[in-house]
């Protein structure tokens, strides 16, 4: 794969149609996590409103440089992870710049927007933007340890660490997905996938009453918009690549909707019906049960 | 009856001395000089706020305002038991959601400071910091009786009687207490402020930034913050 | 008590050792290669009938040499040693009780006799039992007798540290000569060997006698005094 | 005659040694060593001796001739001698020692005499 | 040439004629003396010379005109003459050393040494058992009389005690030597040899002889004497009583050993061991300077014995070995004896006094490297010699025991020294004057003359004439100018040998030599910062950087044996500069000296006692049976170098508490050279299996658990440069694991890790120790919110842990690219579980380090910090730069050894086409990640601006509290126990398991030391009593042996 330049507006497009599949299935969830609970709830284009008000907000502070570039790095990972995975398998614009770099790139790419954020977060000076992100490091130093497991474990299985070709193997029915083909890895994954997506029971990094929402919590107007742009973004960039690596792939936008959909929707189920888990709690839940099954996972490959 | 005290604001100076931690200091640093601290000016800025404009364009002031009306993220200030009138909103019955307003943990993320009842002296100071905090345009609703004039409370030594005597409210909603409903009441009606551009209750504080603060500084007497907590 | 129970039982591990050397020790039946290599060149190399003087002297002059170092080391070491209690000259040996008349007669009459018994036994040591170091002994033990007789007396050092040192280079220089003028440090030739059981004859073994004598002497006589001077002597 | 001249030697040799070990006293040490010295020379000159044979001094009775056949073995002979001296100077080293040391301390016992010591 | 004998005649005569002087004219007397020891000197140089240039031939000296056996003869051959030059000279140095006692005690004293001198020299020419016997008395007397002239009572007991156990020593000897006469008929040694042995006692006689001559080398525990002599007499003298009868009691016993026969070597070698091991474990616990001297002298004597107990085997090379070992210990032995009487304390700590002059210390490092057997001094040639032909001859027990003293040694003369550097120096603590520094000097430069003339020996590597050593001793004589243009020429002599030597390289080693040389450079660049003189420093910086030039040059097994040692020297030297690094200082050279004996004993294996044996030889013994123990053996001393877990426990407190200079150095730099010679290893050797375990799996293993552990260490830290230092272990685990997958990609990632750990290690450590020269302070949670007064440090810091924790688009992820393409062809699973671990941890600990330093709050004392001087921000700065290109062209330095590679593995996984490179399973286009990335986060920082450009600054307090106040910077700065939650969840992998074995194997033997010291009651009849029983134990085995 080599680069064009048509590949630019290609790729632009894609991330619009994502960032606003985000939005509003966020909103979504949301929606119907309220009608569970017998509420109406938010408006499902709330998000929208929510993005122009903190975009028009007039008075803002700044804590310093990184304060100031934390959530340019948070939005650039999250941008940047969309850009390095393919989207639609076999579309023919939707492939973004996947040439960059394999799944090793989008694998730790995660990080830098993390990363970012965090630094952020810290220049901010708040002790509870502290606290939040060694919570959160701390916890996904064993959330994403299954799925680096299984990730490994299905490029030995699938012989490649290019996604596309990945997905492309697990075309032609529902019995090649991964899924199927190797159900530890997957299982394995999904404990880091619900592990990451900062619902609970894994919530406590945000823990909006204790240590006000973590790491954000002195950031405001365009950054907070940035933020929840990335926050609308960001899930479904991970999405994507669970549902490359182990779910088949999306061959149309479609496709790409309910499973992104569907996916989305696992963590938030399990997330209204269980309480949170404090930091040590949740390191240990996966060194139990992540853990193993992703050992599982690659030694039976 | 009057807040302030005249016979407080005489000595306020050596009745109500600087925090310790606030005080200059002499600090010596690792190569051994020795260096003046002043931690009101080292630690907090020190800029007094500003009055932000309207946008150049009024439609686009107009869509901001919609929005702004769209989006209320509440600072819930539970200061007195009118506070208990806030939880019902979350309830499948009230539902606040659907109006777009939201319960934010942080000053910086919200715009609608809730100052839900009475307020003593001391947590006005703290009314008056988280306020400062918040980013504007914001906007306070004040929350019963007691914010109006002091209720019940109207004769107590230690409870603020007006509370915009302090901050720029921008709606009472009266009532001992007031019920949810209201409560939804007052919020449809700020809506329709904020979407008449009439939200402009930061401004008016920057405007008048001297007079809240002398009034805030004639009854909070262990004034130990600067002037404008950003 | 358990100490030496220890330390007898050490012994007698010791003494086993000694047992195996001793139950093994068969004598030699014949003289052995050295000793009858001296036997039969004691008349042609050294010249001496007493054969034991001929390798003290000549065959085993290093060690003689280093004996007689011996000697001059205690006595140096002695004087070292005691040095610090030396009480000053004259005050020493008042606290002694005057010996007897008898010895003070009796060593006054031996003392020329046991010096003609040590040169007779010095310079003679090459024919008969005897030698430098028997000499000086019976030498020195006159002085002994003197200070045992006059515990207040008080020898010339500055004599007795002469003949020291003068019959020590000597000594040396005579090795020394040997290796100049014939086959090797200590070597006797360096006089002629004479006739041999003639007193003087085995070449340079009879001088050599003479100043192992006085250096024994002078020695022995020195840590003596040494010994004798110190302060409660 | 060898045998018993070599046990005799050996038997001072360890009751000297055994002496010296076991009396802390100084000056009882000395004495034992000069014992054990004394059973070295007797054992030196033991071996140095051959059955039925004379002293090794070529005079009228043993011609330098027969000197081979008739003498004993003169080298350990001219060795005890060596020893002996070097005995006696070790021997009044010691002694000067114990003066001094007796000096220091107004005592004889080796015992106290540990200062110096781990 | 005069005759030999004129040394005794010399000594005699002088001896004799002092008498005739008067006693008054001290001066006069002591003039004589030197003179004589001059003369005698003189002597011994000239036939020395003589002999070894081979204008002279062995003399063999007759006395009395006869011929031997009957007459008592000498000889002087090269070992003898070597030996007199020796004796005379430290007789003639100690006679200047002890001159204020000599010269309050008169002539008597002064003739009482020349006679000590003249006997000793005596006892090494005679060829006469009685002979032996009577210089042994004399020694013994005149030993006695020298005692005296200490200053110290003790020291009379001490004298007497020694007469008590050399009246046992005559008893013993004269009944031996009479027996082996009756048994042979001869009292000349060289005539015993061709006479057979008449009867059965005969072996139990040379028992005695030989046992009376061995208790005279004060072996362990026979030897409480020697020792309170040690401790109690005047140094000067001990000096001599160390070097000069010591060594000659050695040749002594050599020379008896001749003709008492082969079979008696097993005994020598056991009691020597035992002697060597067992006095320097007693002298771990010493604090008394002059008895750890005598422990480590007996000690040394030991060593020697068992290497004459190793003759058989050594062959031509025993001359060699014993020799420099001898001279080695006598040379550094007498010289430290000669230091003490500077100084005035008497405990190790009081050595600190040294320090104020700087001369002595390189004279006291030079000895304790003599002793220790550390290039370039002959100990060191002579300690390689040995092991190769021990291992050929199969004793490697013996050399076990050998290198194990040699280590227990080393901890308590490195920690003496570690003392000298670092203690509180007392005031005036030290008598230097113009003759005594004099002496110490003298010998300084014969100690090291003495390194030339072996390192010149036969088919010898000679490292003092070597540019790069060379280089390091010019800047020991630099010394005296001005730091920065020592600095300047530092800098100008590394990049002009890698000019030199870059063009011989394969893309490999040159990539090595990069980091290792310019590299350097570059750091060194940082050092422009001090001021004043820098003593010290630069000869050890640049013993270090030449071990590293000779190590990548080195072309045989001993070239590259010594270029580590002399690497391992000098880093020490480096690291014990800094402030309280002196504990961790010598668990460095302590682990580095015991992987290097590894490494010695597994070369030794491999060459199988040929030598010069190449490197790339290596390869012929992989096919052989020893070869996996051969890989176990230097694998493990790699392993310390690289401080694999377990072996690691050195690192933390060398690299964390070094300079700020020095930090990056070991860090960055060092720790490359153990995977250097992993790397020549297994390319060498390849796969081994041990018992059926493939080792590279171990080291696998390692290498994962060093990864992880080492990551989750530096999570619990406190202190930056701690953290870096865990961190490293960390790094180099991942290396390790490269290394051991055994594939093209995994080496490749190695190399990147050789490359990306040194700069961002290198960055790390400069910008902590940046941070460090202003704040004074390493804790990471006393700092805080330096960005905005050191933003450059900042910057470095931030693009350091980007590229480190591997997170695109910075270089580090490259290693983890090419990382997962190695791990899809290996069959190792498990151990991938913790490399996977260790990443998100590595992330853990770094942002803790820009967090807790950088962000959060700003604290009082800092407030009006200055930027991090210029000179420590040039070579971040290059770094940074380097970094960011690295990253974009990783080509630059991996394609050419990536075809390296391929050309070992015969493979070429990676296609490299453009700026993409394409392997097996994937690709990577780092050109197209950095312009993707920077577009992306240069559109989003413009929407930022746009909206948000009219911000209000504010301070660091101005945070939303609770609507409270925050109270002071110190409670608002959440940094102390960062990761907490981490801690309780993963707390139990901080058990210092590691730590605490370490520490129960070095407390196991400071215990038995402490035990075993109890022995020296101090009581004389006690010590003879061990002379009695060690005679009896020894005959008791040697009978059961020999009989």
């Amino acid at each position: 794969m080599t680069f064009e330049w048509i590949q630019i507006p290609y790729a632009l497009l894609t991330l619009f149609i994502i960032l606003n599949y985000g939005l509003l299935m966020t909103a979504v969830v949301r929606k119907l996590a309220a009608r569970v609970g017998g509420r109406p709830g938010i408006p499902v284009y709330q998000n929208y409103i929510d993005l122009v008000k903190n975009f028009a907000l007039r008075s803002k502070i700044s804590h310093g440089v990184m304060y100031y570039l934390g959530p340019v790095f948070r939005l650039t990972g999250g941008i940047g992870l969309i850009l390095f995975v393919p989207t639609i398998y076999g579309s023919s614009w939707a492939q973004n710049f996947a040439f960059a770099g394999d799944l090793v790139l989008a694998l730790y790419f995660v990080f830098f927007g993390t990363l970012g954020m965090a630094l952020g977060a810290g220049e901010s000076g708040h002790p509870h933007s502290a606290i939040g992100v060694s919570r959160g490091l701390s916890q996904v130093t064993m959330a994403e340890l299954p799925l680096a497991l299984a990730v490994y474990a299905i490029a030995v299985q699938y012989q490649t660490l290019s996604i596309t070709e990945i997905v492309a193997a697990q075309q032609g029915g529902l019995f090649n997905w991964t899924l199927f083909t190797n159900p530890l890895a997957v299982v394995a994954a999904m404990f880091a996938f619900v592990g990451t997506m900062m619902r609970s029971p894994f919530d406590v990094v945000l823990a909006p009453q204790e240590i006000p929402i973590g790491p954000p919590t002195e950031y405001h107007s365009a950054y907070l918009a940035l933020m929840q742009t990335n926050r609308a973004i960001f899930p479904i960039a991970k999405t994507i690549i669970y549902m490359n690596l182990f779910f088949g792939g999306a061959t149309s936008w479609a496709e790409f909707a309910i499973k992104a959909f569907l996916l989305y929707m696992i963590p938030a189920v399990i997330g209204v019906v269980h309480p949170r888990f404090r930091v040590e709690q949740s390191i240990r839940f996966f060194l139990k049960w992540g853990l193993p099954v992703g050992v599982l996972a690659i030694l039976t490959v | 009856m009057k807040d302030v005290d005249d016979k407080f604001l005489k000595n306020i100076e050596t009745e109500f001395p600087l925090r310790e931690e606030l005080r200059p200091r002499r600090v010596t640093t690792p190569d051994g000089q020795e260096i003046e601290i002043e931690p009101l000016k080292d630690y907090f800025c020190e800029a007094a706020p500003k009055v932000h404009p309207k946008a150049y364009i009024p439609i686009v002031e107009d869509f901001y305002n919609w929005a702004r009306a769209n989006s209320l993220w509440i600072l819930g200030f539970g200061t007195g038991c009118g506070a208990i009138e806030m939880r019902p909103l979350m309830t499948p019955r009230f539902d606040a959601y659907r109006y777009g307003i939201q319960w934010r943990p942080t000053p910086r993320q919200a715009n609608l400071l809730m100052i839900s009842g009475y307020l003593s002296v001391k947590t006005l100071k703290r009314a008056i910091r988280a306020y400062e905090q918040m980013q504007g345009p914001k906007y306070v609703v004040g929350l019963g009786s007691c914010t109006i004039n002091g209720g019940m409370y109207w004769d107590s030594y230690n409870t603020i009687k007006r509370l915009d005597q302090y901050l720029p409210v921008d709606l009472y909603i009266a009532g001992c207490m007031p019920r949810p409903e209201a409560l939804l009441a007052g919020f449809m009606e700020l809506k329709k402020l904020i979407k008449a551009g009439k939200g402009e209750g930061a401004n008016k504080y920057a405007e008048n930034f001297a007079t809240y603060k002398a009034n805030q500084k004639s009854v909070i007497k262990d004034w130990d913050m600067p002037d404008y907590n950003w | 008590m358990i100490r030496n129970v220890l330390i007898a039982g050490l012994v007698a591990l010791l003494g086993v050792a000694f047992w195996t050397l001793a139950a093994g020790y068969v004598p030699d039946a014949e003289l052995n290669r050295t000793a009858a290599y001296y036997a039969a060149n004691a008349q042609t190399d050294v010249g001496a009938p007493n054969i034991v003087t001929g390798i003290i002297v000549t065959w085993r002059g290093l060690d003689t040499l280093g004996e007689v170092t011996v000697l001059f080391l205690t006595s140096a070491i002695i004087a070292l040693v005691l040095a610090q209690s030396k009480t000053p000259p004259g005050a020493s040996g008042a606290g002694f009780l005057p010996s007897g008349e008898l010895l003070t007669t009796g060593s006054r009459m031996l003392l020329p006799l046991i010096t003609l018994l040590g040169a007779y036994v010095i310079m003679n040591g090459h024919l008969t039992p005897g030698g430098g170091f028997q000499g000086g002994a019976i030498l020195a033990s006159g002085v002994l007798l003197m200070l045992l007789a006059d515990p207040s007396h008080r020898f010339a050092h500055s004599v007795i540290a002469r003949v020291e040192s003068i019959s020590g280079l000597a000594y040396v220089l005579v090795g020394l000569a040997g290796m100049a003028l014939a086959g090797g440090f200590l070597d006797n030739g360096i006089l002629p060997l004479g006739r041999f059981g003639a007193m003087l004859s085995a070449g340079a073994i009879p001088l050599i006698s003479v100043l192992i004598g006085l250096k024994v002497g002078a020695e022995f006589s020195s840590i003596l005094e040494s010994l004798e001077e110190t302060e409660d002597a | 005659m060898a045998q018993i001249a070599l046990a005799t030697g050996f038997v001072l040799i360890l009751a000297g040694i055994y002496g010296a070990l076991t009396n802390r006293d100084i000056l009882r040490m000395i004495v034992a060593f000069t014992i054990a010295d004394t059973g070295v020379n007797v054992v030196l000159v033991a071996v140095g001796f051959l059955p039925g044979r004379t002293a090794p001094i070529l005079d009228a009775a043993v011609p330098v001739a027969q000197a081979a056949e008739r003498i004993i073995d003169p080298v350990p002979q001219a060795l005890v001698l060596t020893a002996i001296v070097i005995g006696l100077g070790i021997t009044a080293l010691m002694l000067a020692y114990a003066y001094r040391l007796f000096r220091l301390r107004g005592s004889l016992d080796i015992s106290n005499f540990t200062e110096l010591k781990w | 040439m005069v005759s030999p004998v004129l040394i005794l005649a010399i000594g005699l005569g002088t001896a004799f004629s002092l008498g005739l002087m008067k006693p008054a004219r001290t001066r006069v007397l002591f003039g004589i003396t030197l003179t004589a020891l001059g003369v005698m000197s003189a002597i011994a140089l000239g036939w020395t010379l003589a002999l070894a240039t081979g204008a002279a031939q062995t003399a063999e000296i007759h006395t009395a005109g006869v011929a031997p056996p009957f007459a008592i003869n000498l000889r002087v051959g090269l070992p003898e003459a070597a030996l007199l030059s020796l004796i005379t000279l430290t007789g003639l140095l100690a006679a200047l050393s002890m001159r204020a006692a000599l010269l309050r005690l008169g002539r008597g004293s002064q003739a009482v040494l020349l006679v000590l001198v003249m006997a000793v020299s005596g006892l090494v020419m005679t060829r006469d058992l009685f002979n032996l016997f009577v210089f042994i008395e004399l020694i013994a007397i005149a030993t006695a009389g020298l005692v005296l002239l200490s200053q110290d009572e003790r020291a009379i007991g001490a004298g007497f005690k020694y007469l008590v156990v050399s009246q046992i020593i005559s008893i013993l000897l004269l009944v031996g030597i009479i027996f082996t006469y009756h048994a042979t008929g001869s009292l000349n040694i060289d005539d015993i040899t061709v006479a057979p042995v008449a009867f059965r006692g005969a072996s139990l006689a040379m028992f005695l002889l030989l046992i009376a001559l061995i208790v005279e080398l004060k072996p362990f525990p026979a030897n409480g004497w020697a020792l309170d002599i040690y401790t109690s007499a005047h140094p000067g003298f001990s000096a001599l009583f160390s070097a000069a009868t010591g060594s000659a009691a050695l040749f002594v016993v050599d020379k008896v050993v001749a003709p008492a026969g082969t079979e008696w070597l097993p005994l020598l070698t056991g009691i020597g061991l035992l002697s060597f091991v067992a006095s320097n474990i007693v002298a771990l616990r010493q604090e008394n300077d002059r008895r750890l001297l005598g422990y480590s002298s007996v000690g040394q004597l030991g060593l020697i014995l068992a290497v004459i107990g190793q003759r058989d085997v050594l062959g031509d090379a025993y001359l060699y070995v014993a020799g420099g070992l001898i001279l080695s210990h006598a040379v550094a032995k007498a010289g430290l004896f000669w230091m003490s009487s500077m100084v005035r304390g008497r405990k190790l700590e009081d050595w600190a006094a040294l320090r104020t002059r700087a001369p002595m210390v390189l004279a006291f490092a030079t000895f304790v490297a003599m002793l220790v057997g550390l290039p370039p001094f002959p100990g060191f040639y002579a300690k390689w010699d040995l092991a190769q032909a021990l291992v050929a001859a199969g004793r490697l027990p013996v050399l076990t025991l050998i290198l194990l003293g040699v280590l227990i040694e080393s901890a308590y003369l490195f920690r003496w020294f570690g003392y000298a550097i670092k203690r509180e120096a007392a005031e005036n603590g030290l008598a230097s004057n113009p003759v005594d520094c004099g002496i110490t000097f003298a010998t300084v430069a014969g100690g090291w003359a003495l390194g030339y003339l072996w390192g010149n020996g036969p088919e010898q590597f000679n490292l003092l004439a070597t540019l790069p050593a060379i280089t390091a001793v010019v800047f020991i004589l630099l010394e005296p100018l001005d730091a920065r243009i020592k600095n300047g020429l530092a800098i100008a002599a590394l990049l002009g040998w890698f000019a030199m030597v870059a063009g011989d390289y394969d893309p490999m080693r040159l990539i090595f030599a990069a980091v290792m040389i310019p590299g350097g450079a570059v750091i060194l660049l940082a050092s422009f910062t001090e001021k004043g003189r820098r003593l010290g420093f630069y000869p050890s910086a640049m013993a270090m950087y030449a071990g590293l030039a000779l190590l990548l040059e080195a072309t045989t097994f001993f070239e590259f044996f010594a270029a580590w040692e002399v690497m391992t020297l000098g880093s020490y030297f480096l690291i014990l500069r800094g402030r309280m690094s002196e504990p961790h200082a010598l668990s460095y050279i302590l682990f580095s000296l015991g992987g290097a004996f590894a490494i010695l004993t597994g070369f030794a294996l491999a060459s199988g006692g040929v030598q010069p044996h190449p490197i790339d030889g290596l390869q012929d013994v992989a096919a052989a049976d020893l070869a996996p123990w051969v890989f176990v053996l230097l694998a493990a001393g790699f392993l310390t170098k690289t401080a694999a877990m377990g072996l690691h426990i050195w690192l933390p407190g060398a690299h964390a508490e070094a300079e700020t200079d020095v930090s990056p150095m070991v860090s960055g730099i060092l720790l490359k050279a153990g995977l250097f010679g992993l790397f020549l290893m297994l390319m060498q050797l390849g796969r081994q299996s041990l018992y059926g375990v493939d080792l590279t799996v171990v080291l696998a293993y390692i290498g994962a658990i060093s990864a992880f552990l080492g990551a989750v260490l530096a999570v619990f830290q406190e202190d930056a440069k701690r953290l870096l230092a865990y961190s490293s272990i960390s790094q180099m685990g991942y290396a390790l694991f490269g290394v051991a997958l055994m594939n093209h990609l995994g080496w490749l990632l190695a190399m990147m890790f050789v490359i990306n750990h040194y700069v961002y290690k290198s960055m790390l450590f400069l910008a902590v120790g940046g941070v460090y020269k202003r704040t004074h302070t390493k804790l990471m949670y006393q700092m805080g919110g330096l960005i905005t007064l050191m933003p450059f440090s900042f910057v470095s810091v931030l693009v350091g842990i980007i590229a480190m924790s591997g997170v695109p688009p910075l270089s580090g992820f490259g290693g983890r690219w090419i990382f997962y393409n190695a791990i899809m062809d290996a069959d190792l699973r498990l151990p991938l579980i913790l490399i996977f671990m260790a990443g998100p941890v590595g992330f853990l600990y770094l942002f803790r380090l820009i967090h807790t330093i950088f962000l959060g709050q700003l604290k009082d004392p800092h407030r009006k910090l200055k930027e991090a001087p210029v000179w420590i921000l040039v070579p971040q700065m290059i770094f940074v730069a380097f970094l960011i290109a690295f990253a974009v062209l990783p080509g630059m330095a991996l394609q050419k050894v990536d075809g390296y590679i391929g050309s070992i593995f015969g493979d070429q996984p990676l296609v490299w086409h453009g700026r993409a490179i394409t392997s097996e399973f994937g690709y990577w286009n780092p050109v197209a990640i950095m312009a993707v990335i920077v577009m992306v986060f240069v559109a989003v920082f413009a929407i930022l601006i746009a909206k948000n450009h009219d911000a209000q600054m504010v301070k660091q307090f101005n945070i939303v509290f609770s609507a409270e106040r925050p109270y002071r910077p110190e409670t608002t700065h959440f940094a102390w126990n960062f990761f907490a939650p981490y801690r309780k969840a993963m707390g139990f992998l901080e058990t210092p398991v590691v730590t605490s074995f370490w520490g129960g194997v070095t407390g196991g033997i400071n215990g038995a030391g402490e035990f075993t010291r109890r022995f020296y009651s101090g009581n004389g009849q006690t010590y003879a009593a061990h002379v009695l029983l060690f005679v009896v134990a020894v005959y008791l085995i040697a009978m059961g042996g020999i009989a």
